[in-house]
């Protein structure tokens, strides 16, 4: 059985932090700052989320756990806004037609 | 396991600094700001791996703390460049 | 002589080089929103001497030795009332010169003729 | 694969300082500053000081970034700098920070072994207190008196900051809305406050037996007011107010009175009764959170920026 969970948590943990590369990859090579943004915001925060579902199984209580999955939601709503104002401010800039 | 977790904290960090570098040259001062979201997300990150590989509970409430002040700072940055925004376009409309 | 490999003295030589870089741009930046950054990055040096110390001082269960790590909290608290009052004043140095630096204005009217 | 972890986030902490250092202009060099509070409580961690990672990432990170963003976008209408250090000036303080840092290098590096501790002494008090973490008791109990006084520094700095209000604005109202509040900012203000209470309530109540406490609880729950006057949800109050004074001071006052009754009660200044240290030190921090939390989104805003109203 832990040799299940431990796979479970290697191969999302694994994949976690393949999305954080690829939102660093999209930062370094995207040609534009609001498709940077997006894959800012869209891969780091999927990588987060499969890390939390990974590390779950590890978790000593249920209250653990759910604080785990609150810093996801937290993420969620923290990279939405975050996005929504970076984006605005962005567009603000952009020289008008 | 917890070498396993490790690995990829610090693989994490690394990705993630690379990214915060790239964002904190960047001449668009709006992209600076993502610096702070990067980090937000990827610090959580970092944060829970270590947590779970040295198998300390409390480190998830530092992983809390995290997100919840990334957005907040966030907020905080874009005030600055609104107004400011506003206030050379009003500059631009004067002439 | 302790192992440089040691996190506690890894970490306080960081501290170390954290207070020369802060030390520097607090003598060098003319301009004073710097200076107080400065400042912080100062302060956050020495208080990672402090971590050091405490994480050193491990014993009787504990990771670390609570009695600095309660200094450099009250530190952190101290540090940030300095600079809230600090950013207040040039706040209003601000407000009555229009300017955000305690160089003297450059002579002739001109910034930047001496260069 | 720890000492790999360590070398990189020191450096990375490293080159955030020298980022702010040598940033061309202050708005970089604050981001970069928000960045290394947020690295360099990773750094905490590392370093086992689970309740200053917290609170460096709630100060280091939260408050002072919006400190400083709110200073720089006043202040970014002036002119550069008029001129720079001269070389001879900047080689002088180059040697200066370079002898500074070999030094303290030096002493790192020839620290006395074994270690002296104080950690037993802290874990024979800690049973006495009937608290669970060592640093709270350290904090509320050990070196009470330092807390005490911090609490009476962060008042003083308050009354520097307000007394910066021109003459006939004083006891008036400081000013944190923008022209413009954007609308995912409003959305955020109203979402996030009720998170931000919860964990602060959270990190207060488990600072008695883990990391956490009133600094860490006070701070949040000052970044969430913060935000909520950010966006135009509540004004700031009045500096005059009658109750935003009372709060303010709220947390000394009930420090200093337990501190005077310890002369009756336990033989001495902040002394507290045997068996009943938990609860007189919870309630202290009850009303510490209060005034800290009141304190530090006060020093935030600024001086008043609005004649008082009536």
């Amino acid at each position: 059985m832990t040799g299940f969970v431990d796979a479970f948590t290697v191969l999302a943990v694994g994949s976690g932090a393949i999305f954080f590369l690829a939102g660093t990859l999209g930062l370094l090579r995207f040609p534009d700052t609001l498709s940077r943004l997006h894959a800012l915001s869209k891969a780091d925060n999927l990588g987060l989320g499969l890390i939390v579902i990974g590390l779950l199984p590890h978790a000593t209580s249920v209250s653990a756990g759910l604080k785990l999955a609150c810093v996801w939601l937290l993420a969620q709503l923290s990279a939405a806004t975050a996005s929504q104002l970076i984006a605005g401010v962005a567009r603000n800039r952009r020289p008008r037609a | 396991m917890p070498d396993f977790l490790t690995g990829a904290a610090v693989f994490i960090l690394v990705v993630t600094g690379l990214g915060l570098f790239r964002v904190l040259r960047s001449q668009v001062a709006v992209e600076r700001m993502m610096a702070v979201q990067l980090l937000g997300t990827g610090g959580a990150a970092v944060i829970l791996l270590l947590g779970t590989a040295t198998a300390s509970d409390a480190l998830t409430d530092v992983a809390l703390l995290l997100m919840l002040l990334s957005a907040f700072s966030c907020a905080a940055f874009t005030l600055g460049q609104s107004s400011s925004a506003t206030a050379t376009e009003r500059a631009e409309e004067k002439p | 002589m302790s192992s440089i490999s040691n996190p506690a003295t890894l970490f306080g030589l960081c501290g170390a080089a954290l207070v020369g870089i802060g030390l520097f741009t607090v003598i060098v930046h003319p301009g004073l929103l710097r200076r107080i950054v400065g400042f912080n990055i100062l302060g956050a040096g020495i208080f990672l001497i402090f971590g050091a110390v405490a994480r050193r001082g491990a014993g009787a269960g504990f990771e670390g030795d609570p009695v600095p790590q309660a200094m450099v909290i009250t530190g952190i608290v101290v540090a940030f009332s300095a600079t809230a009052l600090a950013v207040a004043m040039l706040q209003r140095l601000f407000d009555l010169t229009g300017r955000a630096t305690l160089e003297p204005p450059a002579p002739e009217g001109r910034p930047g003729s001496e260069t | 694969m720890n000492a790999l972890l360590d070398v990189v986030l020191v450096a990375g902490l490293l080159a955030l300082a020298l980022h702010v250092a040598r940033a061309r202009d202050d708005q970089g060099a604050i981001v970069g500053f928000i960045a290394f509070g947020f690295l360099l409580g990773l750094g905490w961690v590392r370093l086992a000081s689970i309740d200053v990672a917290l609170t460096e990432a709630a100060i280091g990170g939260g408050v002072t970034g919006l400190l400083l963003l709110r200073v720089e976008a006043h202040t970014r209408d002036s002119s550069a700098p008029d001129r720079t250090a001269r070389p001879i000036t900047i080689a002088a303080a180059a040697v200066l920070c370079i002898a500074v840092t070999a030094g303290l290098a030096f002493v790192i590096l020839n620290l006395p072994s074994p270690p002296p501790t104080q950690a037993p002494a802290a874990a024979a008090a800690l049973d006495a207190t009937g608290l669970e973490n060592p640093v709270t008791a350290v904090l509320l109990a050990y070196r009470a008196l330092d807390t005490l006084l911090e609490k009476v520094v962060l008042i003083l700095a308050l009354v520097g900051v307000w007394s910066l209000a021109p003459d006939h604005l004083w006891g008036g109202a400081p000013e944190l809305r923008p022209a413009v509040v954007p609308e995912p900012l409003s959305y955020l203000a109203r979402v996030l406050p009720p998170f931000g209470v919860l964990i602060a309530v959270y990190m207060f109540w488990v600072g008695a037996d883990a990391p956490g406490g009133t600094f860490q609880a006070g701070t949040i729950l000052a970044a969430m007011w913060l935000l909520v006057m950010l966006a135009g949800l509540r004004a700031a109050p009045d500096t005059r107010r009658v109750t935003l004074r009372l709060l303010l001071i709220v947390g000394p006052a009930v420090f200093l009175a337990v501190g005077f009754l310890g002369f009756a009660m336990a033989g001495g200044f902040l002394a507290y009764p045997a068996g009943a240290a938990k609860p007189i030190i919870l309630g202290i921090e009850a009303a510490l959170t209060l005034s800290i939390a009141v304190t530090l989104g006060m020093l935030v805003s600024g001086p008043s920026k609005r004649a008082p109203t009536s």
